[in-house]
């Protein structure tokens, strides 16, 4: 069981993702609340959304965006 | 009632209660991320699911038992402790999930934060089950459920290539990020093999003490139903993969997946979508806390039954109002809904083998089902996406735990 | 075992039972009533294999598919009479010495 | 008949056919050199923790200083083994349903609508 658990963990670390994967994956993040913002501006502006929702959805834009650049800053210092 | 009309309730009801927070979450991430190409992961849900829900129902009229009941009195208390805490777990962890489902539907109409609405959300479930009737819960919430069908009337605005799609139903390997893909493809199939799905189909059959006659209502029921709300599912699918995808957006929030119903509907999909996330999960989480109660009555033999008063059935009723408040407090913690639901479906898929193969066993246990016993093929397909997804999962939740 | 003793048919389930020089006979699965009059007697005892994961191939050999693919395996069974037990101690359930050699 | 596979862990119901718990445990009277008699079947107590757990069970009996005093019906009483085990009692004094009584008096029955 131990030698088990100890198998695991080599194998898990060993897929880990790299410092690299990381920062695409940041990055790809940050491309894609780039886009989100775009949506749900053209929606508010057709009128389909609410501008309260629009609201929630640029907070979560922020807090994710916030999130994703620590990553970034995390990777580069690796 | 006449039996067509039973049938068309049945499909209807398969339809209606089809999509809940899992399905939809899973279905909307799959769509942005990898477009139409993890169709096929809804597809073998489905066929699972359905065998499933037709095993459960023929058990039930046959034998006339419950599945707790009967896999307790098969296998003894400590074997059947094993799949009663890895269905009550799971079922527990969905529970919270289709709250904050509701919650979240309510912050995008009102503004007012998630976490604030989840322990209204939970008592109104409860007052629900308190005060109703099991036909109001199976019916009624499913009936209501049938605003789901905006997503299809939102895939075929959007127009999207048929015959790609329908291509990929059909498995195929990802071209890149395979760890992401992998995970995605069993957090669908756990949200389309819920365990609570048949396990609430059975006691209810039960309850409407259905005989052998139901036999053939149960398998066109379970066949149609299935499918059909399946297809909701893929409507999903194709919505995020027609809207979010070529955009290059993944969800990696609740708040950007009304865009996906926005985008064809305008301000009716904005509307629609709201009331489906709502509507949906608060029947989900009807029907869930509702099974977390049958789970434990029928195991442990108390009295149980949604249409007697509570009084009469107070320890089945002590196992909801417990439940509930404690899975609205999930939520209250301000722990991401999407998130939560996420990897509460992939649980479920490696749960699978241990909910899944009891399950099995009393359905090719002639003392319970004569000659109604299973054929070759519900136990292989079963068993086979049972155990890939088991063993998938396995593989893929550790590497997206280490990746997040 | 002079005079009458109750045990309890739940905790028995599950025990080892060793023959006299200690080695092992199986697990208890199971007991076996036959009606007799208003009574119902406990006339044999079902014994199984003591280890976990032909318990568990055995457990798995109710599904043709397993049994199909080879997964599984049809539990060893043996019944001996009930009379046959020693159950002086009830934790440990021992097959009587008369009976040790024969078996 | 096999007593583990047959009448433990069905479902017990009293003679009105209400749901009074399952066939935790089964008392047997042992007499040398003959079989044993089915003398009672138990339905609640710490009946079914010694079953799960047997330090667990202990541990709880010596806490509370009692088995949780299971219903110990007479085999005599039992009417049928069947789907359910139907036996021949009321169950609304049975000692098998004290946590039922206590939930409906203490917790559910003070809700308003019980």
């Amino acid at each position: 069981m131990a030698r088990l658990r100890i198998a695991l963990v080599v194998v898990l670390a060993g897929c880990g993702p790299s410092a690299a994967k990381q920062a695409a994956d940041a990055s790809e993040e940050l491309s894609s609340w780039d886009s989100t913002a775009r949506l749900v501006n053209t929606a508010q502006a057709r009128g389909a959304i609410p501008a309260g929702f629009a609201e929630q959805v640029r907070r979560a834009e922020a807090e994710a965006r916030a999130a994703a650049e620590a990553k970034l800053r995390k990777a580069a210092v690796r | 009632m006449s039996k067509l009309l039973e049938i068309a309730l049945g499909i209807v009801t398969g339809i209606g209660g089809f999509l809940e927070a899992g399905s939809l979450a899973t279905a909307a991430q799959a769509g942005a991320t990898f477009g139409f190409q993890l169709a096929w992961a809804i597809g073998l849900g489905i066929i699972c699911i359905a065998f499933l829900i037709e095993m459960a129902g023929r058990f039930a009229a046959v034998s006339r038992h419950t599945l707790p009941d009967a896999m307790r009195e098969r296998f003894g208390i400590r074997f059947f402790l094993v799949p009663l805490v890895a269905v009550g777990l799971v079922s527990f962890l969905v529970l919270a999930s289709e709250i904050g489902g509701v919650c979240l539907a309510l912050q995008f109409a009102s503004g007012i934060g998630f976490q604030w609405w989840a322990l209204p959300v939970a008592a109104l479930v409860w007052l629900f089950l308190w005060k109703g009737t099991f036909g109001m819960v199976e019916k009624g919430a499913s009936l209501l459920g049938l605003v789901t069908l905006a997503f299809v009337v939102g895939a075929f605005r959007l127009d999207p290539p048929v015959g790609q799609v329908a291509a990929r139903l059909l498995p195929s390997l990802p071209q890149q990020d395979s760890a992401k893909y992998w995970f995605m493809a069993v957090s669908i199939i756990g949200a389309s093999v819920s365990p609570y799905l048949f396990y609430f189909y059975s006691a209810g059959a039960v309850e409407d003490g259905w005989d052998v006659s139901y036999l053939g209502i149960n398998r066109l029921v379970a066949g149609l139903g299935m499918t059909f709300g399946g297809v909701v599912a893929i409507a999903v699918l194709v919505c995020a993969a027609m809207v979010l995808h070529p955009l290059g957006i993944q969800v990696s929030r609740y708040e950007q997946i009304p865009l996906i119903l926005v985008t064809p509907l305008g301000r009716t999909g904005f509307v629609l979508f709201i009331a489906s996330l709502a509507i949906a999960c608060f029947g989900a989480a009807l029907e869930i806390a509702l099974q977390l109660s049958y789970l434990a009555a029928q195991g442990f033999g108390w009295r149980w039954g949604e249409n007697l008063r509570p009084r009469e059935a107070a320890r089945f009723t002590l196992v909801y109002t417990v439940c509930l408040p404690l899975a609205g407090l999930v939520i209250v913690t301000g722990i991401d809904p999407l998130k939560l639901t996420v990897f509460s479906m992939a649980l479920t898929a490696l749960s699978l083998p241990v909910t899944v193969v009891p399950l099995l066993v009393l359905m090719n246990d002639p003392t319970y089902l004569g000659e109604r016993t299973n054929g070759w093929l519900s136990n292989a397909a079963v068993l086979a996406v049972g155990f890939v997804a088991c063993v998938v999962a396995l593989v893929a939740i550790p590497l997206q735990l280490m990746g997040s | 075992m002079t005079a009458k003793a109750s045990v309890r048919l739940e905790r028995l389930l599950g025990r080892r039972v060793i023959d006299a020089h200690g080695r092992e006979v199986g697990t208890i699965d199971d007991l076996v009533a036959e009606p007799a009059g208003d009574e119902y007697l406990v006339t044999h005892v079902v014994l199984t294999s003591s280890n976990r994961l032909s318990r568990l191939l055995g457990f798995l050999h109710q599904v043709p598919t397993f049994r199909a693919l080879g997964l599984s395996r049809r539990p060893r069974i043996r019944r001996i009479p009930w009379t046959w037990l020693d159950l002086s101690d009830p934790e440990h359930p021992r097959l009587l010495p008369t009976v040790t050699d024969r078996s | 008949m096999e007593l583990g596979l047959a009448v433990l862990d069905q479902q017990v119901v009293d003679r009105h056919d209400r749901m009074m718990g399952k066939v935790d445990g089964l008392v047997l009277e042992t007499r040398p050199g003959e079989p044993a008699r089915v003398t009672h079947i138990v339905v609640g107590g710490t009946t079914l923790l010694w079953r799960i757990h047997r330090g667990l069970a202990r541990w709880v009996e010596r806490r509370r200083g009692t088995d949780g005093r299971p219903d110990l019906i007479p085999w005599s009483r039992v009417l049928r083994v069947g789907v359910d085990v139907k036996v021949d009692v009321d169950s609304s004094r049975s000692p098998a349903l004290h946590w039922e009584r206590w939930v409906r008096d203490h917790v559910i029955g003070r809700i308003p609508g019980a």
